[in-house]
């Protein structure tokens, strides 16, 4: 009961911080001091305070987005466990669900964006669906991997499972995922090299052109549900990447958190050290995950 | 019986008669549904002998499981179908009405006894009737050469698809010695014929189920046929291929794997192929005919994974995959006629199928957009739509099956539908971004008006069906379960122990979480909103102060990155400019289409090639009288020389 | 009784000829079509036994081929009523009166027993049928006329020798030669097998010319082209059906003989495939509609062939296609005459959207297109499934294989003209002519169409019993 | 008795030739009329007397020596034509496959067995050779009128052969082949008449509008 509780706390509260951090990580790489850690909390609650402007062009749909997109990315952090405790809703099958409520949150992105005709928001939303298309079998395959290692079909299991054992029995593919997912990761919360978040050039965007024209409260849930999905995403890559448990909860708890910042830290570095790919570039670099990943799969399987 | 109840409404006077037709219809399919729902709760199918005097034994008709499975769509869509033409193709503005009501019933009650067939001349009368009278309907435009062409191809297509049945029917009667169906597992796969028989079947019911290569006509008839009618076809219509497949199939006890893996991988390829083709479609209705052959492909996949299943007793894959394919195509046969009727009611309102030329109806359309939306949700297989509930237990047969069981082959199975998930996203999002979002993109659109209830009503309807089906599966579950168990001849515990692995109710839980949880933020945001200034303004054009309609992005443009992706599938044909002057850019404009290969580069040529050797040939007809007595005169003499 | 069926033609024919105006002259026809098919119908009821000399005896075969006759005849009894008001410019007593010869020569052909008398007849119809196709007076149709007298008249000269050298084997075998069946049957087995062999491929070639079958068919789209739309439904209907039961009293023969029989049905297999492949070749775009109507008559004999030639079960599909492709192509033949009326002209650069000009016919062309390539649940398709499902059952593979491949090239030859002809949009520049869709002319086509579909559905009792009757008298064991 | 049948029948090949051999048509249909009556004689030889023996020569003669003759040459006449100018294939060609033809038909007779009485007698020969004949006649020659000789000569052909069973045919047959044989040459002469007048001529190689291209 407490780990739901402490699950859900995490869950909610924790994720812009990851930004706070990242950001903190870059701007020390940049040698500026940077905004504080909690930056992206006042943000928040200064967009949730803020009135908005809404575009006639749009409709109901430009509304419903965001909320739904939150809604779902909710759910989706219900069915990960997080630090070796057991999810909330967990199932057997939910692996499945996991991938398509992104899915479906991706849906809404982009027909929101599409919703106010601008075309610079539309080649976003075009990107944005390309990409993820490209990078579903990747997770796919990573997961099926996992599925196959843990011979279950439960999120939990799947997840909790990884123990130095099986980092030493399969350690190569465990290796090719983790590598997979990370870059899964990137593409999905449109990080560089993939996408800029904070670039100031709207040809140039993914996500963040797709959210031009959202303000006030629809953009503070929209920015909090980005952060929510990078701290989920960033929750199955740590669990892999991670496979230490202390059989203390609480232990375990701080384990995981400290995990989640020094991944934020790593993004950070990495954000700092690369540059943004060419667009062109992009589908490359995402099917050379997918094959990484069904590498990793044939490894397991023979 | 009530099914004979259908062509009740092959009367046809004008406008008077298509609404009595129309009732006739919705009572006939209200008749046949109760019928089928009271024969699914464990009255079996009584059997009907007709003795006719044609030399091919009595004709039976029963309905087991199996058809069940096809005739729950099937009544319910041309129920939906027959009130939605009343209002779509009125008689008082199109002649060809009567003839389109005459023939949408005959066309119906013909699927109807395709479906309780149980001798396989009068499935094959019955099929070929549903043909013709599909392309009598496709045709009702039958003034426009681009219909006659589709049509023409169409009849070819489904006619040579014909010939290859009467093939295969007469070696299974060669085999079992009578014209009735053999009971199911009955005949041994070592028997002769058995392989050539399962080719002609999959050739001839699998071009008309639209399987790649032999989709060629599809996208083109569905396109031109009026929207109700390509509701029937698509939704419908290719449920027959598929149902012919599966019945060739249950004939046999135990099929050679290699059939298994050629279903699935014909499957996997129409799946793949159909929405890569769908994502660079400008067409509306061209569009959504290709996604059809991605969910049959889907539908194959489920059948192949099955087939396989069962070859290797691997009893995951045979429920998984018949439960997928069977849960997918009821699925189908909802959200793919809601599209469709959804089409028509955007042609009817703007005019055109060009989606380039659509754009901000959702605000003109106040019904139709959010019904088109659920379709589009449900055909991605998005939770919590009813599309998602088929998918899942594809991939959970495929995944399990890459655990447990020694085929981990199977387990590449969830890559691809992820794959293909992620085309349909693609894919769907601009249909409806590009038609129902943004601001107007011509005159027509502008003007775009909601349909009349007649038209919205059955839409209603069902998208009520994905939503209902998709928020509780277990209700999808209960529908194919007998099914199920009679096809893969599986007894109840095993299915319970495998459906046990299906997340029915946890899914259940977590769709109504999700649908709260929508519920609940959003009333939230709404109160915030209500609270705080609110300011209307221009779209932000990113620092270009006068944005046009003509400025927004194109559905062709949308999809054009996905295009060159995933170019090596698609073939587009490009046509690139070269720049007339640097600056200013004179008129150019870089355009490309998405080519139909198989017809367009395959068949269109060999047939050119084979009317030249013809046009040679036929210069023995020279008109010489002397040389034709010598005809004669040469015949005697072979006949004389030939020793036999 | 049965000589009515001879004499009551002859003695229209005699009418036809007296009547002197134009305009009432063809009522004759309907006429005489009427008590013909009246006499018929009882006939089929109740056959009278054998003549005592044997000559004249109308058996089941006979039942069905003079039937098919007398319904074709009718049909075009009343739709040449109505077509010949068109032509009012051309005297029609020739016309008329080769109608009327011609019906009273077959309705010979198929009652008597006597080989001669059946040459005589035969030979008789070709000459009589000559006038008819010439009935046009131009160019083209005495081009067509010349050489389809010359062909048959040297087919039918071919076969007059195959009769003398069955009659010569029966004289070689010491038996009194003789020419009826029956006692030819009844000694079949002492025949002498050179000649027997001889007379057999002579019968089959000068038969086979006169039936159309390839390579022997050169006169056949000529013909069919040139001629009226109700000539060549009786060329294509009731000609064809004369000559092939011809064929098929060779075929009781050689069954009889018991040696000679499988070279005979080899030599059907090999020519009916053989046309069914010309058919093929020469359907695809064939810009001449009424042409390629012909070639579908070669393909339907050679359909007829082979289910002769393939024996057992495929037999009754063979002699139900006989019924099914005369009246097939009756209605395909008269609608095509409407659309040529009113067109006036038979090529498709012209004739295009006939649906919308001509509902009626061109509805009723379209019909018996999807009929005649064999589509349910239309008759056609019982009978030709029966051929080619009794070749799979049997295990002519090949045969099989091939006459389905046939069928699908012709049906997309046959689509690649016909559809383009009746759907679309008629050209506008054509001028109007006289004619429109009359009940008179529509209405018998219509008629033989239901007849079409009745049959595909649900054969009437007697005619199922005298097809199983025929099929038993070709040596299948009921 | 016997023995002049064969001269006759040699005669009759003869003839064959000479109608190979010439390109008058009046001559060639001469040449016919007098194969007819032949033909008419030859049963009277080989058959004991009988009404019936006589009513079939008196209508061969009739029919084949005097009336088609007539018909065809009324026909030339009408069409102002006399001489077949040249033929697809020539004169010194046709002759010499006359004679090869006429070789080949004694050797297939031989392969066919013969009734005691007929043994020693031409039939069957001298009836392949002229139906062959008629053969290289219609499929040579331009003219139509030459075609219809052709036919004519094959027909001839096929009679002698019928002679042999001439009393074993019941008369009505017999009439009703003569009959038709009349009134099948009689509508060719009418139709050439048409084609003369439609064409100008009688040159068939112009009829070659029907066909495909």
């Amino acid at each position: 009961m407490t780990d739901i509780i402490i699950h859900c706390a995490v869950a909610l509260l924790f994720p812009p911080l990851l930004l706070g951090v990242i950001g903190k990580t870059k701007a020390a790489f940049a040698g500026r001091v940077g905004a504080p850690y909690f930056q992206p909390y006042y943000d928040l609650i200064k967009l949730f305070r803020k009135g908005s402007v809404f575009s006639e062009t749009t409709s109901w749909v430009f509304r419903a987005g965001p909320v739904v997109t939150l809604s779902a990315t909710l759910i989706a952090g219900l069915l990960i466990p997080l630090g070796h405790h057991d999810a909330p809703i967990s199932f057997s099958g939910d692996l499945i669900l996991f991938a398509y409520l992104f899915g479906l949150s991706r849906f809404f992105t982009t027909i929101a964006a599409l919703d106010t005709g601008s075309s610079f928001e539309g080649m976003g939303a075009a990107r944005e669906v390309t990409f993820s298309c490209l990078a579903e079998p990747t997770l796919f395959f990573t997961l099926i991997t996992l599925a196959r290692i843990s011979k279950s079909l439960t999120l939990s299991d799947i997840l909790t499972h990884p123990t130095p054992m099986i980092w030493l029995a399969s350690g190569a593919s465990m290796l090719l995922l983790a590598g997979a997912l990370f870059i899964t990761l990137l593409a999905e919360n449109s990080r560089i090299p993939f996408d800029d978040p904070n670039t100031h050039l709207e040809l140039t965007m993914i996500h963040e052109v797709m959210v031009l024209d959202h303000s006030g409260p629809a953009f503070g849930i929209i920015l909090y549900g980005a952060a929510l999905k990078l701290f989920v995403l960033g929750a199955v890559f740590v669990n892999v990447a991670l496979p230490f448990a202390t059989g203390n909860a609480l232990l375990d708890w701080a384990i995981f958190i400290a995990a989640m910042l020094s991944l934020a830290m790593t993004i950070g570095i990495v954000e700092s050290v690369m540059a943004r790919l060419r667009m062109t570039r992009i589908p490359q670099l995402l099917v050379g995950a997918t094959i990484l990943s069904a590498f990793a799969l044939m490894l397991v399987l023979r | 019986m009530a099914f004979s109840g259908v062509p009740g409404l092959a009367l046809h006077h004008p406008a008077r008669g298509q609404r009595i037709a129309a009732f006739f219809v919705v009572i006939a399919s209200f008749l046949g549904e109760y019928a089928v729902i009271t024969l699914l709760n464990g009255s079996t199918g009584a059997v009907y002998q007709i003795d006719w005097p044609l030399p091919f034994g009595p004709a039976l008709l029963s309905v087991d499981q199996l058809s069940i499975i096809f005739l729950l769509p099937l009544f319910l869509v041309a129920g939906c179908v027959s009130v939605y033409s009343v209002a779509y193709w009125p008689a008082r503005k199109h002649s060809s009405a009567g003839k389109l009501t005459l023939f949408l019933g005959i066309f119906a009650a013909a699927m109807v006894i395709v479906v309780m067939a149980r001798n396989s001349v009068l499935f094959i009368m019955a099929w070929e009737v549903m043909a013709l009278s599909a392309y009598f309907l496709l045709t009702a435009e039958q003034q426009s050469a681009e219909v006659q062409r589709v049509g023409t191809v169409y009849l070819i297509a489904t006619h040579t698809g014909t010939m290859a049945l009467l093939a295969m029917f007469s070696l299974l009667r060669g085999t079992i010695g009578t014209f009735e169906f053999p009971l199911s597992h009955s005949l041994s796969p070592s028997v002769p014929v058995a392989s050539v028989i399962i080719i002609t079947a999959l050739i001839g019911f699998g071009g008309k189920a639209g399987l790649m290569p032999l989709h060629f006509w599809m996208p083109g008839a569905h396109a031109n046929a009026p929207s109700h009618v390509s509701a029937m076809m698509s939704g419908v219509m290719l449920k027959m291929g598929v149902y012919g497949i599966l019945r060739t199939l249950s004939f046999f006890d135990a099929l050679p794997v290699w059939v298994g893996w050629l279903i699935l991988l014909l499957g996997a390829w129409s799946a793949i192929n159909g929405i890569a083709l769908a994502a660079g479609q400008r067409d509306l209705k061209r569009l959504l005919a290709c996604s059809s052959i991605e969910n049959v492909g889907i539908i194959f996949i489920g059948i192949g994974l099955a087939l396989v299943g069962m070859q290797l007793q691997a009893p995951y894959l045979v429920v998984c995959g018949l439960f997928g394919a069977f849960i997918h195509i009821i699925n189908h046969g909802l959200f793919k006629s809601l599209l469709f009727l959804g089409s028509g009611v955007l042609i009817h309102a703007v005019g055109t199928r060009e989606i380039d030329r659509m754009g901000g109806l959702a605000r003109r359309m106040p019904i139709t957009s959010p019904l088109f939306l659920v379709g589009s949700l449900a055909i991605c297989g998005l939770p919590p739509l009813n599309g998602f509930v088929g998918e899942l237990f594809l991939y959970v047969g495929a995944i399990t099956d890459g655990i447990v069981a020694p085929l981990p082959l199977a387990a590449l199975v969830a890559p691809v539908l992820a794959l293909v998930g992620g085309l349909a996203v693609i894919t769907f999002v601009k249909l409806y971004g590009i038609i129902f979002l943004g601001v107007p993109r011509s005159v027509e659109a502008a003007h775009g008006h909601e349909a009349t209830p007649a038209m919205t009503v059955p839409m209603v309807l069902l998208a009520a069906g994905c939503l209902v089906a998709g928020l509780a599966p277990v209700l999808l579950v209960r529908l194919v379960t007998p099914a199920v168990a009679l096809y893969g001849d599986l007894a109840a515990p095993v299915i319970a122990k495998v459906t046990s692995l299906v997340p029915i109710v946890p899914l259940t839980i977590a769709n109504i979480l999700l649908v709260s949880l929508f519920l609940v933020i959003g009333t939230a945001y709404l109160l915030r909103l209500r609270r705080l200034p609110r300011s209307r303004g221009a779209t932000w054009g990113c620092g270009y102060l006068e944005p046009t309609a003509r400025m927004q992005y194109t559905g062709t443009s949308f999809s054009e990155m996905a295009i060159n992706v995933l170019g090596a599938i698609v073939a587009p044909n490009r046509r690139k400019p070269r720049l007339a002057a640097a600056f200013p850019p004179a008129g150019t404009r870089f355009q490309y289409t998405v080519t139909e290969t198989v017809l367009d580069r395959i068949l269109t040529p060999i047939f050119e090639v084979v009317g030249l050797a013809f046009s040679y040939l036929r210069r023995v007809q020279h008109g010489q009288l002397h040389i034709y007595v010598l005809y004669i005169f040469a015949t005697l003499c072979v006949l004389m020389f030939w020793r036999n | 009784m049965l000589y009515a069926l001879v004499l009551l033609p002859l003695l229209g024919a005699l009418c036809a000829w007296i009547v002197p105006d134009n305009r009432w002259r063809p009522l004759v026809l309907p006429v005489i079509a009427t008590i013909h098919s009246i006499v018929t119908a009882i006939l089929l009821g109740n056959a009278p036994p054998p003549s005592p000399a044997g000559w004249i005896w109308l058996d089941p075969l006979g039942k069905i081929v003079l039937l098919c006759i007398s319904l074709l005849f009718a049909v075009c009894a009343f739709y040449a009523v109505g077509y010949l008001s068109y032509r009012r410019e051309r005297s029609n007593r020739v016309l008329c009166m080769g109608l009327l010869v011609c019906l009273s020569a077959m309705s010979m052909v198929t009652m008597t027993q006597h080989l001669g008398l059946l040459w005589v007849a035969l030979e008789t119809t070709t000459v009589s049928m000559a006038p008819l196709i010439y009935f046009n007076h131009n160019a083209r149709s005495i081009e067509a006329t010349w050489k389809y007298l010359l062909l048959c008249s040297v087919g039918i000269g071919l076969a007059l020798l195959g009769l003398l050298f069955l009659a010569y084997s029966t004289y070689v075998a010491h038996h009194d030669a003789t020419l009826l069946l029956g006692p030819l049957m009844f000694s079949a087995r002492e025949l002498n097998p050179a000649w027997l062999h001889a007379a057999t491929i002579f019968l089959l070639v000068g038969y086979g010319t006169k039936m159309g079958l390839a390579p022997l068919h050169a006169w056949k789209p000529d013909a069919y082209g040139e001629a009226p739309g109700l000539v060549g439904a009786l060329l294509a209907g009731g000609l064809v059906n004369c000559a092939f039961l011809a064929i098929l009293r060779v075929y009781q023969i050689c069954l009889a003989s018991g040696t000679e029989i499988r070279f005979f049905q080899q030599a059907l297999l090999g020519m009916g495939l053989i046309s069914m492949a010309f058919a093929a070749v020469f359907m695809a775009r064939q810009a001449d509609f009424k042409r390629m109507l012909a070639y579908s008559s070669v393909e339907h004999v050679g359909i007829l062939a082979i289910g002769l030639g393939l024996g057992k079960g495929a037999l009754y599909g063979a002699l139900f296609h006989l019924l099914n492709n005369g009246l097939t192509k009756g209605v395909l033949f008269l609608s095509s005459g409407n659309i040529h009326r009113s067109y006036s002209n038979k090529t498709t650069h012209v004739v295009k959207g006939a649906l919308t000009r001509l509902p009626w016919s061109g509805g009723l062309f379209l019909a018996g297109f999807i009929a005649i390539t064999g589509s349910p649940p239309f008759s056609p398709f019982i009978s030709e499934y029966t051929i080619v499902s009794s070749a799979f059952i049997d295990g002519h593979y090949l045969v099989g294989g091939l006459f389905l491949l046939f069928l699908v090239v012709v049906f997309i030859g046959m689509a690649l003209t016909v559809l383009p002809m009746v759907m679309g949009a008629p050209p506008a520049n054509i001028e109007p002519t006289d004619y429109e869709d009359r009940l008179l002319t529509v209405g018998p086509p219509l008629f033989m169409m239901a007849l079409i579909l009745l049959l595909g559905v649900w054969p009437p009792e007697f005619l199922v019993t005298l097809l199983k009757d025929g099929s038993a008298m070709l040596g299948v064991q009921p | 008795m016997i023995l002049l049948a064969d001269q006759l029948l040699v005669l009759v090949m003869l003839i064959n030739l000479v109608m190979l051999g010439t390109s008058r048509l009046i001559f060639s249909i001469r040449a016919v009329a007098v194969q007819g009556v032949i033909l008419g004689i030859l049963p009277g030889l080989i058959h004991p007397f009988s009404g019936h023996l006589a009513g079939i020569t008196v209508g061969i003669i009739l029919a084949k020596g005097i009336i088609i003759p007539y018909l065809i040459s009324d026909a030339v006449r009408k069409a102002h034509i006399r001489r077949e100018v040249e033929p697809f294939l020539g004169y010194v060609p046709t002759l010499l496959l006359g004679a090869v033809f006429t070789a080949l038909s004694f050797a297939f007779a031989e392969q066919l067995p013969l009734a005691p009485e007929h043994k020693e007698l031409l039939f069957v020969p001298a009836s392949i050779a002229t139906l062959l004949t008629g053969f290289l006649v219609l499929t040579t020659r331009r003219k139509a009128i030459s075609q219809v000789i052709g036919y004519l000569v094959m027909e001839n052909g096929i009679f002698v052969f019928g002679l042999l069973l001439s009393e074993a045919m019941p008369v009505m047959v017999e009439a009703g082949a003569l009959l038709d044989l009349l009134v099948g040459i009689f509508v060719m002469g009418i139709v050439i008449n048409h084609i003369s007048r439609e064409f100008s001529s009688l040159d068939t190689s112009r009829l070659r509008t029907l066909k495909e291209e």
